[in-house]
Parts: structure tokens; C-alpha cells; sequence
């Protein structure tokens, strides 16, 4: 009986899954990036509200995943590279916006929430160094008992330095999962997942799409500084570039003037200056005070 | 560099700093342009205040430019 | 300073930096382009190493005070 | 470096800095003047205030000159 | 500082800077030049490396900030 | 500098810094004393007062990076 | 100061620093010479190198003039 109905399913299913399949299609083809996200542990109300902080940017369409992998199989052309991620509580999401644009704002719609026993840390579980404001009681033992450097301090219970109690990839205990719910510490980042985008003929991994502003920023003020190392060193003037220039024949003629100790009047101060210091610099190298003014005796 | 550089054209002129003309650009320069780069150098942009940064880096060109790729 | 930008991603493609190659980059990225700046950009580029150029910190006195506060 | 020390002159002699009288004094100097660099020059030159720049640059060097004669 | 000027630009067109050729490169800068001034200068930078002094004003702007504390 | 220095002497001693007393300092310690650049040095000092530019000069390269922003 | 100034004009001519010399040049300023000043200059600069000591002035103005007292 499986047999045959997974028989039925390649070849004809019923027309409500066939409709749904086309309208699946129709999403795919009608976004320029399409990509699957993870919906796992998100409240619906606030999966709600992340579908409507979306809206205008990008559509979430959740589906059977059966019917998803169909629909990407049907449309085919590069698409179908997206079934590998179809896996557990996931759904589509189309944008026409830059995939770069869209992971960003993924990210940051993302929230934090606590975390539940059993569960696998997605990073390094961290108790802050602080006042838990907790009385003293037998939260001091629990606290140490999960690896957490607390004692008694001033009436209330401190952890006295940043505490890692676990490491990324482990299982969350139920003594872990109850002690951070009593500090109100939220270790999850709660978000539509995205795992991966295909657009325009590309698929982009998470870490692909991934973009480090720092970096751009500094390469920006790179390119500023190749430009303009370049207008001044190869003297092409610019507006930004032409003081700089401007300052440098000035400085070059000054320095002309000094070391050849032209005698005009703008010069002529900073030279008298220059007389001073040498002669001071000399009578500091010499020992016998008979030999210098009183002035100059150090 | 040359996608950044791209981009501090269209600053100056005051054009769009979209996927569109930075490939146009690109494309005029005989670069053979990757879409992605693109896509993610306008995406990043977004963020990033480029007058500031521009005056940052004229404030002190003494910095050699770091390693561009 | 966008006619040096443009000189910049030639540089980096390796295409020769010459009066037209530079019109073209400016012209796609919608400058209003002023053939004697091109001119003259060729010309102040001629006989210099512009690896060496845009690694040379320019003497920029403008940055003095500022590292010096 | 010749042209801004061309301007430079006019700027101390309160000759106006235009093309012209930039020509005229590289000309006397025997240089092969380049039209385009020239208008290039004035235009970089156009909005900017030249006794600050200089001043800028003047606060700067004046530590520096090694080896005096 | 006309004068001076009118000097490095003798000095970049390898022209030789004697009283004749600054007095011509001041002249077509509209300036009324003082023979003795000519002469102070030209005595001046007799035996003196122009290249040498001029390279002392590029390290100085680094120079500055460093001394000035 | 020696035309410097003997004008210097000049000022400590308290004799009028002209040509003819520059001009005998530096006979005296031997120098091919070239009158144009007495004449200049003279003309130079006029508008300056030494005792003040010594002092501005202990003051200023401290005072110069910070001050030119 | 004089002294010492008049040390700093031989040691630029390439004159012998000797007391013949300086008592000259100080002569020549309307200086009441001090023999025994001259005779001790001349003696404590016997193992000074005066190139290296005016150079130490001409790199670190900055700071000379703020130690001289």
C-alpha cells in the first residue's frame, strides 16, 4: 500500500496538493531570491510579527515540505539546490532585495530567548560577573554547582568573575536550563534561520552572506588613501587633493629656504630661531662654564 | 578594490550606489564582474557612512593604505 | 578625485590607463566628463609607478595637527 | 610640483591664477606647458583657500629641517 | 617667497637657476623683481643640493606631532 | 647662516645691524662676503624683532601641531 | 652669546676656530674681547663636533629652545 501510493504521489497527486504546488511555483518564480529559513521555536505571535516587519521586503511561505521540495523540483533551473536544507520546520522566503540586504535584516530581527534542558547551546553560555540580586540562600550551591564562581557578598549573592558554565554544541541540564531562567539570562537568538538563498543563478551559504561592514569601511577609507597618495604624489590636483599639494610646495619651499638660509622676511624669524637653537645646542656640549655667557650656563 | 573604487565614483557624482551602475562601471573598466560582489558590496554600503569615512581617511592618509585586496 | 578613481580601476584590471579607457569608466558611472582633466590625468600618471604612488604616504600637512592633538 | 609652484608665485604676487598667467610663468621657465594640467590646476584650485593651505603646511614643517647648513 | 619658488621651478625643469632665469620666470609672474634679491638668492643656493633640502620638508609633517608634545 | 649669525653678534653687542657692520663680521672671519645677500639680510631683519622671535620660536613647534586643526 | 656665535661663523667658512680668529670677528663687532673668554671657548671646543651639535638643534627644535633657560 505504500508502494503504490508513493507510486500515485510521482505521478498524479490530489488536485489540492497540485494547486498548492503551483502556487508554490508561482512564489519561487516571482521573487528574484529565493531562499529556506528555519522557523523552529518561534512563538507564533512573534513569527507573526516578524512576517508583518518583512512585509513590503520579503514574504515568508510556509508549506509542506514535501510540497516545497516539489515545487523547487518543478521550477528546476538551479532551484532544486535548495532541497538539501528542507528539513524539519522551515519555510520559503522570496525577496526581491539584495540576499546580502535580506540576511542582514534577518539578523537583526532576530531576539533573544531563554533557553530550555535538553537543548544544544548555539554559543558559549556566559553568567556575568555581578550582583544577582538574589538573596542569600541555596542558590549560592546551585550557582556553583554548574561551574559559576558565586559567594555571599553584602546581603546578596555575587558571581565574582564571568563564569563560562557551557561550551557551544553542548546539552543544556535542567540545572543550567533553571539557574539561567533565575538570572533571566536568554542564550538563544530566536529568528527565521536562514540557511540558504539562491538568487539570480547563485546559491549563498549563511557565512557567504555574511558581511563584515568593518571591512568595507576600511577598504573605503583605503581606496580614499590610494587615490589620494596618488593625485598628490603624482601631482594631479583635485579639489580634495589641492591644499594637501598646495601645503606641500609651500613646505618644500620653506624647507629650501631654511637650509639654505635665504635671507627674505618670512623666513628671516625662523631662522634668527634657528641661529638661537643651534647656538644653545652648542653650548650645551661644552663643559667649561668660563667658556659661555652666564646666560647659557647650564 | 576595484568594486570599492567603483563605488567612491558614484559617490563623488552624487549617482546611486546600486548594483546596476557599479557594474556598469565595472563593466567599462573591462572587469569581468561578479554579481555576488556586487550584491554584497551594495548591501554593506548601506551601512557604512561613507563621507565619514572618507573624512577619516583624509585626516590621515599618513596611514599607508592597509593591504587591498 | 573621481578621474583618479577611475585611473585606479584600470590599474587594478591592468587595462592601460589612456584618454579613453578613463572616458569610458566616468561616462558609465554618469560623470559629466571634461576631456582636459582626462588629458591631464594621462599625462601626470606618465612616467609614475602608481604601485609606488599609492603607497607613498602623501607629505599631507593637513594630517600633522591631527595626529599631533 | 612645478605648476602649484607657478601658482603659488601668482598667489604671493596677488595675480589672479588663471590659465594664462600660469602658462606665462612655466613658459619663461622653459617648460613644455601642458594646456590640459593647466586647466586642471585652476579647477582643482577654483574653491580653495590658498593661505590656509599654506599655513597648514607652514605650522607642520617647521620642526624639521635636519641638517642645516 | 615668489622668489624661492621661481627657484624649484628652475630646479624641476633641470633649467639652471641663475639671475637671468628667475628674474624671467618672476617677470612673467607680474613681479617687480629686486636685482639684489635675485642675486642673494642665486648666492644662496650656490652650492646648496636643492633635492636634498626639499626632501627634509617631506619627512617633517611626521616629524611634528611627534616633538609636539 | 654665517650672514645670520654675524647679524646676531651684531644684535647682542648692540650695534646697528646695517651692511656695513655685517659686512665686517664676516670679513673678519674671513667670508667672500657677497653684498647681495647683506643687502638682503638687512632688508629681511627690518620688520623683525629678534629678542621676540627667539622667544615665539621656544614657544611655537610645541604650540604648532595642536594649533593647526 | 657672541662667543659662541662667533665660533658658529668660523666653524661655517671652514676658518680655524682659534683665539686669533674669534677675537677678529668679535673685533670687527666693536666687542670688548675677553681674552680669557676666548681662551676657554676655544679650549672646551677643542673636543666638541660642532656639525653634530648644530644638527641635534636643527632636528629637535621643539625641543632646544623649551631647555634653554
Amino acid at each position: 500500500m505504500s508502494e503504490s501510493e508513493s507510486v500515485r504521489r510521482t505521478e498524479t497527486i490530489p488536485q489540492w496538493k497540485q494547486d498548492e504546488v503551483d502556487a508554490l511555483v508561482d512564489f519561487i518564480q516571482g521573487y528574484s531570491s529565493v531562499g529556506i529559513v528555519g522557523v523552529a521555536g518561534i512563538p507564533s505571535k512573534q513569527l507573526q510579527n516578524m512576517r508583518r516587519g518583512l512585509h513590503g521586503k520579503a514574504e515568508v511561505r510556509m508549506s509542506r515540505n514535501t510540497l516545497v521540495t516539489r515545487a523547487l523540483d518543478e521550477v528546476d533551473s538551479g532551484y532544486e539546490e535548495l532541497n538539501e536544507f528542507i528539513a524539519g520546520q522551515v519555510a520559503l522566503i522570496g525577496t526581491n532585495d539584495n540576499p546580502f540586504g535580506l540576511y542582514k535584516q534577518l539578523e537583526e530581527s532576530k531576539t533573544p530567548a531563554p533557553i530550555n534542558a535538553g537543548e544544544v547551546a548555539p554559543n558559549d553560555i556566559v553568567i556575568p560577573e555581578g550582583d544577582t540580586g538574589v538573596d542569600p540562600g541555596p542558590f549560592v550551591g546551585e550557582l556553583q554547582q554548574i561551574g559559576a564562581s558565586a559567594r555571599i557578598m553584602d546581603g546578596s549573592i555575587k558571581v565574582t568573575e564571568d563564569s563560562t558554565v557551557l561550551s557551544e554544541g553542548e546539552v543544556v541540564s535542567e540545572d543550567l536550563a533553571n539557574v539561567l531562567s533565575e538570572l533571566g539570562i536568554e542564550p538563544k537568538e530566536v529568528g527565521l534561520d536562514l540557511k540558504s538563498v539562491y538568487s539570480e543563478g547563485v546559491l549563498f551559504a549563511p557565512e557567504e552572506l555574511a558581511i563584515d561592514v568593518d571591512e568595507y569601511r576600511a577598504d573605503i577609507q583605503s581606496a580614499v588613501s590610494a587615490a589620494t597618495n596618488l593625485s598628490v604624489n603624482a601631482v594631479y590636483p583635485t579639489t580634495q587633493t589641492a591644499p594637501t599639494l598646495l601645503g606641500k610646495a609651500a613646505g618644500q619651499a620653506k624647507a629650501l629656504g631654511l637650509h639654505a638660509a635665504i635671507e627674505n622676511e618670512e623666513l628671516m624669524p625662523e631662522l634668527v630661531a634657528r641661529a638661537d637653537a643651534q647656538l644653545r645646542a652648542l653650548a650645551a656640549q661644552i663643559d667649561d662654564e668660563e667658556a659661555l655667557p652666564e646666560e647659557l650656563r647650564g | 578594490m576595484e568594486y570599492v573604487y567603483a563605488a567612491l565614483i558614484l559617490n563623488e557624482t552624487g549617482e546611486e550606489i546600486n548594483e546596476d551602475n557599479i557594474t556598469a562601471v565595472l563593466d567599462a573598466a573591462g572587469v569581468d564582474v561578479e554579481e555576488s560582489r556586487v550584491k554584497a558590496l551594495v548591501a554593506a554600503l548601506e551601512d557604512v557612512d561613507i563621507e565619514e569615512a572618507i573624512e577619516t581617511a583624509a585626516a590621515a592618509p599618513a596611514a599607508a593604505p592597509a593591504g587591498g585586496s
